[in-house]
């Protein structure tokens, strides 16, 4: 039981997605612009990368390791992914095309969201069974998504500060991640037990 | 070698067939991004930005054909709301396309007026009034300062003025900010 | 576009690491040093130009909703390929790059790159422009890596004995430099990333100013 | 739209998809069959060359990762009962039992487990250990690895070598914080602690199962009790 | 007594400076020079003006008509001549002109004939009309017609009728100068205002540093039952209608919405007095209060009629040497005069000499330290420095978020804010955008009306052309036009849409248009003056001779 | 443009607010030198030096009116917050460079003075115990007041003699008690000290009871409100008092939590920071209880010995969400009619 909590706790926060593993930089830079997008890009990840990660586990268990062709993760994975996006991306384009044109050329960034790819790649060099495997992807994406939602927030408020003109704009935001990923820090150890 | 065809394909056919039939079953039509952005953009319909009225112009952004900056009537506020609205950077007011100036009405010089009606024809928005042979006015209120009834006038009669300001609508200067000296980066 | 055109564009105008800030991770991730950074940058170079020829070439055939797959699948196998040869021959830097290979198949420029360019182009002029988006990040990643792997350790080229054997890194800096270890860690690649782009952002601007102040002058004379 | 066109687009769909599926995959089955001798390679050269770090070269003449034993899960090695198995390595020169390697686990290290190989003699003596994995603070506690040890004309981790019970008694074998006569980097005691602690715990089981250890049978495991 | 009061959160304390003008009882104003009367003093429409330039007018004459029910009439404030009816500068911040009456008094004050009403027997709506068409607005400074308020809301009546003595801010005196002498006018007024709501009961609200001003009300108001005076703690803005009617019975009135829907309604004591001047005595509201206070000699109360230049009535307060500037209202809401040749309206409760020594110049704005100040002294409980910081970044989406109209630019927040930042001006500006943006809206919206009406219409007119011609026409020439005749295209952008062939033809329609042209007359100028008919000739010779130069036809046909 | 309303002004300025702010710590740093000597002095000249010349240099990069801004005095606030939080035998190149940092990258990129998100003191504390830990856990023992000694490991980057420096009370609980292997107890690893006090090392008591002082006087100069300081110190008691209670021997007690580390300066000197804090009332109570929950995790279970500074940093980047979510209502917004009580 505490192995699952330290599960998610180390997913979450101490090795958060974004600070800790830098993964998912770019939908991290791309879609925190504003509060409202944020939600709706984590929401997204959230669903894509939790079931990528459960789905992956199960090809590698079933399908590729009995066969030894382990070599086939990387494209596997990927294809199960894309696919698994762009389901996901029709779906919500016919039943919310708000939230499809607010998440705008995203969606289909999630696919290149680094995330969706190497936290199934480190869950299966963890050697996580289904259930942590789940645990892992899910806790993996909530840590996305809090890290987005943060920023997104602060980048609103940032949108009125005098910054010096090159600062202004993506500089300023990597500064800010930067700072973020220091107050992360804070959180080392909290998973060894 | 065997196995990895088979894993492989057999991946891909379930994919395949899926997505497709997905994008069959979840097909989309029409497109609520046009009116969106046709509503953020100014109406003025000048053509301004290379395309004939606002609504081909936001058409066009919705295709990914067109840059968001090229509307001069709707300045860098209106750059703003459509980058707000399509999740895109900022970017100022592309040159080729215009300089943003104060909102101006048509004026027409009554005396010249020959009454050709080719502004009327010229006007986007049924602003100029006047039969054919008759002096022709403009209806200030309803003019969208476009300039599209400036050149077709044969006698240059029609001049653009700028809207002049009145109590009711006049609005506070942004308050001068000592500390924000002239950046020079 | 000609050639000199689209090298400047994917080098400076729309840098992947700088503007279009693409394909992150790695550039952060591996930006430790100066050598990890330009060796996965090299391996995403290969990947690049051969992927958006590739593309390039079998565009006519592949039906609009299945094109993302496709292209993935064509992206993974020549990554996996890459991943293969460096396990292969240079395994001590595959040790240290680690799931940053694979991972080189979601780097989103690859495909933002094959999405926006290759699809509409001739396999030749599609590998020149992979390439050149490429070189951006090999820029921005040497400069990325070198300065974090100066701040932190005070050397240059660490780990440079894995790629060519016998060489060795440089020590900038004397001995008892303590070293500022924030550099190396996930923060300093964030910070030293969002001065770079505050660099270039300050160059461009600061070119623009000249052309400005000497447009006039030209008119004149 | 109806049925039947949706269907027809699937299978086209599928049949393209398969199509580059199976030609692609067949190109890197090809390159995995093409490469797959030097990646063996590689990774064989990879243990050896940990191996090399801790026994030097010319001690032995057999191949010890062939000769290897499996062992269950002790304090001695700082595993707890969940833990897999460790490998124990055998080196031999002319069949003589030269020396033992094998991982062992600092549990208490700053930032959590320092996994450690090390090398025991057939003397009783420590050849050489290093930290195979460890999460220390990086500039303060990572000394314990001779890569980032700043002395690199003596790394702190070589102290041990050469060292048998014989030279430092049990008793003394800590760090000199705690009255033992390791010294350890000042201001990070709790690494070199955690480090020497384990290096005792781990020789007094290689000095007291040395006999059982050489004698089971290759690619056997050590059973429960240590028999 | 009422049991306790209640309170509002917020408000600030600053020195109240009001002895200096109630030395002096209420002097009356010599006749000046020339009246400048805006014509729009109120809120709601523009009045339409009754008189020409020329015109004798008599005191009290109505000069400007009530545009619709939402405006207040307009008289003149003494007898005399109409020089003018022109746009005179206001005494506003954007110092810019609007429509005035221009008066020279004639010295006589010659009234109207006046016509005192018996209010009870007049039906409500009745005195409604009355009041409008006398002109009489709200003196508290938002100058709204006081008839509309009188106008029962949602809630069917008005139980609770407020009255606004409160004159919170520092320096002014022009109520405390009216309530002390002319209690009992006021008293009365409130009985026609409560006759017409049919409220139960009254309530004036009057600051506590003014006991002179209570005593005289309670003695006034003792005569009628009913009506309570109550000494409301000092403290700035507790005149504010929304703050006094919260202490006064603890209801709060959220922006948007009317006192009437909550029951109470509230008066400034001066329109009460107007109130009983315009029905008791038929004389509208020609006059009012004003305070000439600050840095001057002879600071005191006035009685000036409408439309006088504050420059005369300065004369009569001696303003100091080192005055630098003077300021209409108050010194937390008032604003800078642009110049001081400009009119008294019926909103200038209060002209203040300003000079560096009493109102010193701010330091330079230094940035938001988000220090909590502003918030703990806001009357609305906004949060001041959020909506500084989205009016500065022009975030208007957020600053109305975060309710930025409700704010009543009581300068509280201001005054308090250690980074001297003039927050109130960011609201202001943030304000008068965003109305500025939704009448833009607005029009825009019309206007995409408009034009699609008129691209629905244009395709049909070219489809029935086009059917007319094609029956027409010869076959070669049919061949040739292709799409129909040239029916304007959209505009300029579209044109190069159009083939060559188009384009020839528009060329030659042009061609015909032009050759038609050239033979016919403008119509329009037959019943012309004379002078007007030899214009056009010289116009009609100018044009022959553009005629000449522009012998190509314009490159656009539209 | 001067003539806009209101033309009235409270005679109170943003240079007045850090005033004050200074004076409240003088009583604290006198103590400071009393236990540890004058070496925190030099620290803060470092410090307040290194903090003017690197907002002087930006404001000249940025064509801004450097007197204006210099003469805010905030600059000093976070300078001698830096020197306070920092070892006052960190190495002088230690405390310049972290005070370059807060003033220039955590300050002055976001645009200077109130638009930071982060506290800029606390930047630089966690930048440097993360690349430092070894010169940041450098603690003088009480009683080794001299100078000359303290002055030799400052300039000369002398290693501390192991006489003069000694594991603080934080650090020890950490290290010894929650280790996967510790079997040490609470008072067991407090009373094995000699100079530690009973409750949080030698000396601090009096420090922290100095800031205290300092504090309430800011209270009362309306300078802070008690939201902060009392939710910090009212969370952190609970939270320690009931692990204490549940398990004495593991958790220290909400005494020594409330008066070690970064705690009783923090509550009334660091948290209170108004440009990067929570400025709604409840969000204060939010953010200064999410403080002191982050500090207690973090000392007790993580890799760091103080977390208040990390709390205050997580806590910062939290800021803009918990005001958005803790607007208090607006006049006449409240009730259900828009009163909230009618007679
Ligand atoms: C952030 C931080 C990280 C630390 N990391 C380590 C470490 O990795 N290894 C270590 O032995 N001590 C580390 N320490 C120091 C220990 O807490 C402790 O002070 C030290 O081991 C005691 O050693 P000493 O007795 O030689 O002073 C760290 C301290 C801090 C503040
Ligand atoms: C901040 C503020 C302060 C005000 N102070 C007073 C005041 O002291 N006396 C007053 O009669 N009206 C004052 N007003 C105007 C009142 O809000 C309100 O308009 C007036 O009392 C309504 O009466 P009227 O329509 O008769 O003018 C103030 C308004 C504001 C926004
Ligand atoms: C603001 C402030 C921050 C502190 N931060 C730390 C810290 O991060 N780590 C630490 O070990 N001690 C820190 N201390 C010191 C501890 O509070 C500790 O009580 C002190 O070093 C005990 O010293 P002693 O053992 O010599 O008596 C800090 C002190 C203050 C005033
Ligand atoms: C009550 C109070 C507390 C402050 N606390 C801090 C602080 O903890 N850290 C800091 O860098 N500045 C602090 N300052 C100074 C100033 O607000 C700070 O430098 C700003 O964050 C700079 O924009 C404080 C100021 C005040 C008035
Ligand atoms: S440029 Fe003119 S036509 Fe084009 S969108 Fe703007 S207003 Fe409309
Ligand atoms: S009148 Fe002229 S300027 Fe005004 S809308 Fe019509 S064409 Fe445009
Ligand atoms: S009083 Fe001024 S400095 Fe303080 S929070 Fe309000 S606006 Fe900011
Ligand atoms: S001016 Fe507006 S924001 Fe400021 S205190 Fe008054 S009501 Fe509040
Ligand atoms: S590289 Fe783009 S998300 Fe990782």
């Amino acid at each position: 039981m505490t192995g699952y909590l330290f599960i998610l706790i180390g997913a979450v926060l101490v090795n958060n997605v974004v600070f800790g593993r830098i993964l998912g930089l770019c939908p991290f830079m791309g879609v925190s612009k504003k509060l409202e997008t944020a939600v709706g890009m984590g929401a997204a990840t959230t669903f894509v990368l939790t079931v990528a990660t459960g789905a992956s586990f199960l090809i590698d268990r079933y399908l590729l390791v009995p066969n030894g062709l382990e070599y086939l993760r990387t494209l596997s994975f990927i294809i199960v992914i894309a696919g698994l996006v762009q389901l996901t991306e029709m779906v919500i384009q016919k039943t919310s095309p708000l939230l499809h044109q607010v998440l705008g050329i995203y969606l289909p960034l999630i696919t290149t969201n680094c995330a969706v790819l190497g936290v199934p790649l480190l869950n299966i060099a963890f050697r996580h069974d289904l259930i942590e495997s789940l645990l892992f992807g899910f806790g993996s994406a909530i840590g996305f998504s809090l890290a987005l939602v943060f920023f997104g927030s602060l980048r609103e408020r940032l949108e009125g500060a005098d910054v010096p003109l090159p600062f202004r704009g993506s500089a300023i935001a990597m500064i800010t991640a930067g700072l973020m990923s220091i107050a992360f820090m804070g959180f080392a150890g909290l998973d060894k037990y | 070698m065997f196995a990895a065809l088979l894993v492989m394909a057999g991946i891909a056919v379930v994919l395949g067939a899926l997505l497709g039939f997905a994008s069959i079953r979840f097909k989309v039509k029409g497109d609520p991004l046009v009116d969106k952005i046709d509503a953020t953009l100014p109406q003025t319909q000048c053509g301004q930005c290379g395309f004939p009225g606002c609504k081909a112009y936001a058409q066009a952004i919705a295709k990914g054909e067109a840059e968001i900056n090229q509307c001069p009537p709707g300045g860098e506020e209106g750059i703003r709301k459509l980058a707000d609205l399509l999740g895109k950077e900022f970017k100022p007011l592309s040159a080729e396309h215009g300089v943003e100036k104060p909102k101006q009405v048509a004026i027409i010089d009554e005396n010249a007026c020959i009454g050709c009606t080719l502004c009327t024809q010229a006007c986007p928005v049924d602003a100029i009034v006047g039969a054919a042979k008759q002096m022709h006015t403009i209806v200030a209120p309803l003019c969208t300062g476009c300039e599209l009834c400036v050149s077709p006038c044969p006698v240059d009669c029609i001049t653009m003025v700028p809207v002049p300001e009145a109590v009711e609508t006049w609005k506070w200067k942004y308050p001068v900010v000592a500390i924000r000296v002239q950046e020079t980066a | 576009m000609n050639y000199r055109e689209i090298a400047y564009n994917g080098v400076w105008k729309q840098n992947t690491s700088l503007v279009q800030l693409l394909g992150l991770c790695p550039l952060l991730a591996v930006s430790t040093s100066f050598v990890n950074g330009v060796s996965l940058a090299i391996a995403t170079i290969f990947v690049m130009a051969l992927s958006s020829g590739v593309v390039a070439g079998v565009r006519s055939f592949i039906p609009h909703e299945i094109r993302i797959p496709v292209f993935i699948l064509i992206i993974a196998a020549l990554v996996t390929i890459v991943d293969l040869a460096m396990n292969a021959w240079l395994h001590e830097l595959y040790l240290v790059l680690g799931i940053f290979i694979p991972l080189i198949v979601v780097n989103c420029i690859v495909l933002a790159r094959v999405e926006a360019f290759a699809a509409k182009n001739t396999p030749l002029v599609a590998a020149w422009d992979g390439a050149m988006m490429g070189v951006g990040m090999v820029v921005a990643i040497a400069v990325l890596g070198g300065l974090r792997e100066f701040i932190g350790t005070g050397m240059l080229f660490s780990g440079i004995e894995m790629v060519i054997p016998g060489s060795h890194a440089l020590q900038l800096l004397p001995e008892d430099y303590p070293g500022f270890l924030v550099a190396i860690l996930p923060p300093g690649a964030f910070l030293v990333l969002g001065f770079l782009i505050a660099g270039r952002n300050w160059l461009d601007a600061r070119a623009e100013q000249r052309a400005r102040l000497s447009a006039p002058a030209q008119a004149t004379a | 739209m109806n049925e039947d066109s949706a269907a027809r687009a699937s299978l086209r769909n599928a049949a393209i998809l398969t199509a580059f599926a199976v030609l692609f995959t067949a190109l890197m089955a090809a390159t995995y069959r093409a490469t797959k001798p030097a990646i063996d390679a590689s990774a064989e050269a990879e243990k050896m060359k940990l191996v090399n770090e801790v026994l030097p070269d010319g001690l032995y003449d057999n191949a010890p990762l062939a000769d290897w034993i499996d062992v269950p899960p002790r304090e001695e090695l700082g595993l707890a009962a969940q833990d897999a198995p460790v490998r124990l390595l055998r080196a031999r020169k002319a069949g003589v039992p030269a020396a033992l390697v094998f991982e062992a686990v600092a549990p208490d290290g700053y930032g959590g487990r320092i996994r450690l190989i090390l090398a025991v003699g057939a003397d009783g003596r420590v050849l050489g250990v290093r930290a195979v994995s460890h999460k220390e603070t990086p500039g303060l506690g990572d000394y314990i690895d001779p890569k980032k040890d700043r002395n690199k004309a003596a790394p702190w981790i070589r102290q041990f070598d050469a060292k048998g019970f014989g030279d430092v008694a049990a008793a003394d074998w800590k760090v000199a914080k705690d009255g033992g006569r390791f010294d350890a980097r000042a201001g990070a005691t709790i690494s070199a602690r955690a480090v020497t602690n384990a290096v005792r715990r781990a020789l007094q089981f290689a000095v007291d199962r040395r006999d059982t250890l050489y004698a089971l049978p290759a690619q056997s495991a050590l059973g429960k009790e240590g028999q | 007594m009422l049991a306790a009061l209640f309170k509002f959160k917020g408000g600030v304390k600053p020195a109240s400076h009001k002895d200096e003008s109630t030395q002096t009882p209420i002097a009356a104003v010599p006749l000046p020079a020339q009246l400048i009367v805006p014509l729009r003093q109120s809120a709601g429409g523009t009045p339409q003006p009754l008189v020409r330039a020329g015109q004798k007018v008599l005191k009290g004459e109505r000069i400007g008509a009530p545009e619709g029910n939402f405006s207040s009439a307009i008289h003149a404030p003494t007898s005399g001549t109409v020089l003018a009816v022109a746009p005179r500068m206001l005494p506003h911040p954007s110092a810019l002109s609007a429509p005035c009456v221009v008066i020279a008094p004639d010295g006589k004050e010659r009234w109207i004939e006046r016509t005192p009403v018996d209010y009870l027997a007049e039906s409500p709506d009745a005195l409604r009309d009355l009041l409008r068409d006398a002109g009489v607005v709200g003196l508290g400074g938002a100058t709204f017609p006081s008839h509309i308020k009188l106008k029962p809301g949602a809630s069917g009546r008005i139980a609770t009728l407020i009255l606004n003595g409160a004159e919170c801010e520092p320096w002014i005196t022009c109520d405390d100068l009216l309530m002390r002498e002319r209690a009992e006018g006021i008293v009365r007024g409130i009985g026609i205002l409560r006759h017409i709501v049919a409220a139960e009961r009254v309530l004036i609200g009057i600051e506590d540093n003014k006991p002179q001003a209570i005593a005289a009300m309670r003695v006034a108001a003792a005569q009628a039952a009913g009506i309570e005076v109550v000494a409301v703690p000092t403290r700035y803005p507790a005149g504010g209608e929304k703050q006094l009617i919260r202490v006064l019975t603890g209801i709060e009135i959220p922006y948007g919405r009317l006192g009437t829907e909550f029951g109470v309604q509230c008066f400034n004591v001066g329109t009460a007095y107007s109130v009983h001047r315009a029905v008791e005595l038929g004389e509208p509201l020609v006059s009012r209060i004003v305070t000439l206070t600050g840095n001057v000699e002879r600071p005191g109360n006035w009685e000036v009629p409408i439309g006088t230049p504050i420059d005369e009535l300065l004369s009569l307060a001696v303003p100091r040497a080192d005055t630098d500037r003077y300021i209409m209202g108050g010194p937390m809401m008032g604003f800078t005069l642009p110049r001081t040749d400009l009119p008294v309206t019926k909103a200038a409760n209060c002209i203040l000499a300003a000079s560096p020594a009493l109102f010193p110049p701010q330091g330079p704005e230094l940035p938001c330290i988000r220090c909590g100040a502003c918030t703990r002294v806001c009357p609305v409980e906004l949060q001041p420095h959020e909506l500084y910081w989205f009016s500065r970044a022009k975030n208007f989406g957020k600053a109305q978020e975060y309710n930025i109209f409700d704010c009543i630019e009581c300068g509280c927040c201001a005054y308090v804010c250690p980074s001297d930042i003039r927050l109130v001006d960011y609201y202001r500006f943030a304000k008068t955008s965003m109305r500025a943006l939704e009448r833009e809206k607005a029009a825009a919206d019309a206007a995409r009306q408009r034009y699609e009406f008129r691209n629905f219409r244009n395709e049909r007119e070219q489809k029935e052309k086009a059917e007319r011609l094609a029956a027409k026409t010869a076959a070669a020439r049919q061949a040739l036009a292709g799409g129909g005749p040239p029916a304007a295209p959209e505009h300029a952008a579209a044109l190069p849409q159009l083939d060559a062939a188009k384009k020839a033809l528009i060329a030659a329609a042009v061609e015909r248009a032009r050759a038609q042209r050239e033979g016919v007359q403008p119509k329009n100028t037959d019943d012309l003056a004379p002078e007007k008919q030899a214009e056009i000739r010289e116009i009609e010779a100018r044009r022959a001779k553009v005629r000449e130069i522009a012998k190509t036809p314009p490159e656009e046909p539209v | 443009m001067n003539g806009t309303s209101p033309h009235l002004h409270q005679p109170i300025s943003v240079r007045i607010i850090m005033l004050k702010v200074l004076a409240a710590l003088v009583p604290g740093i006198a103590v400071y030198v009393w236990f540890f000597g004058a070496a925190i002095l030099v620290q803060i000249a470092l410090a307040s030096a290194a903090a003017l010349a690197g907002e002087a240099a930006i404001l000249k990069l940025r064509d801004k009116p450097i007197g204006l801004h210099l003469g805010d005095g905030s600059a000093l606030v976070t300078a001698w917050l830096i020197a306070l939080t920092f070892p006052p035998i960190a190495p002088w190149w230690l405390v310049v460079t972290a005070t370059l940092f807060a003033i220039v990258v955590a300050k002055h990129l976001y645009g200077g003075l109130g638009q930071n998100p982060f506290n800029p003191a606390m930047v630089a504390f966690c930048v440097s115990i993360i690349a430092f830990p070894a010169l940041m856990s450098q603690w003088p023992a009480a009683g080794h007041t001299d100078f000359a000694a303290q002055m030799a490991v400052v300039f000369k980057s002398q290693s501390a003699q192991d006489a003069v420096t000694m594991a603080t009370p934080l650090d020890a609980l950490r290290t010894q008690l929650h280790t996967p292997e510790a079997r040490a107890t609470v008072a067991g690893v407090l009373g094995s000290h000699a100079s530690f006090g009973n409750i949080g090392g030698k000396g601090w008591e009096w420090i922290a009871l100095a800031y205290l002082l300092g504090g309430l006087w800011l209270l009362r100069e309306r300078v802070i409100t008690w939201h902060v300081p009392a939710a910090f110190l009212g969370v952190l008691a609970l939270i320690a008092g009931g692990f204490s209670l549940a398990s004495p021997d593991r958790y220290a007690g909400p005494a020594f939590h409330v008066v070690t580390g970064g705690a009783m300066l923090g509550a009334f000197f660091i948290l209170t920071d108004p440009v990067s804090g929570a400025t709604t009332p409840r969000g204060k109570l939010i953010f200064a209880a999410g403080v002191a929950l982050l500090t207690w995790i973090i000392r007790t279970f993580g890799a760091y010995p103080d977390g208040m500074a990390f709390g205050v940093l997580l806590m910062n980047l939290s800021v803009p969400l918990i005001d958005m979510g803790t607007q208090p209502p607006v006049f006449g917004h409240k009730g259900k009619e828009g009163s909230d009580e009618r007679r």
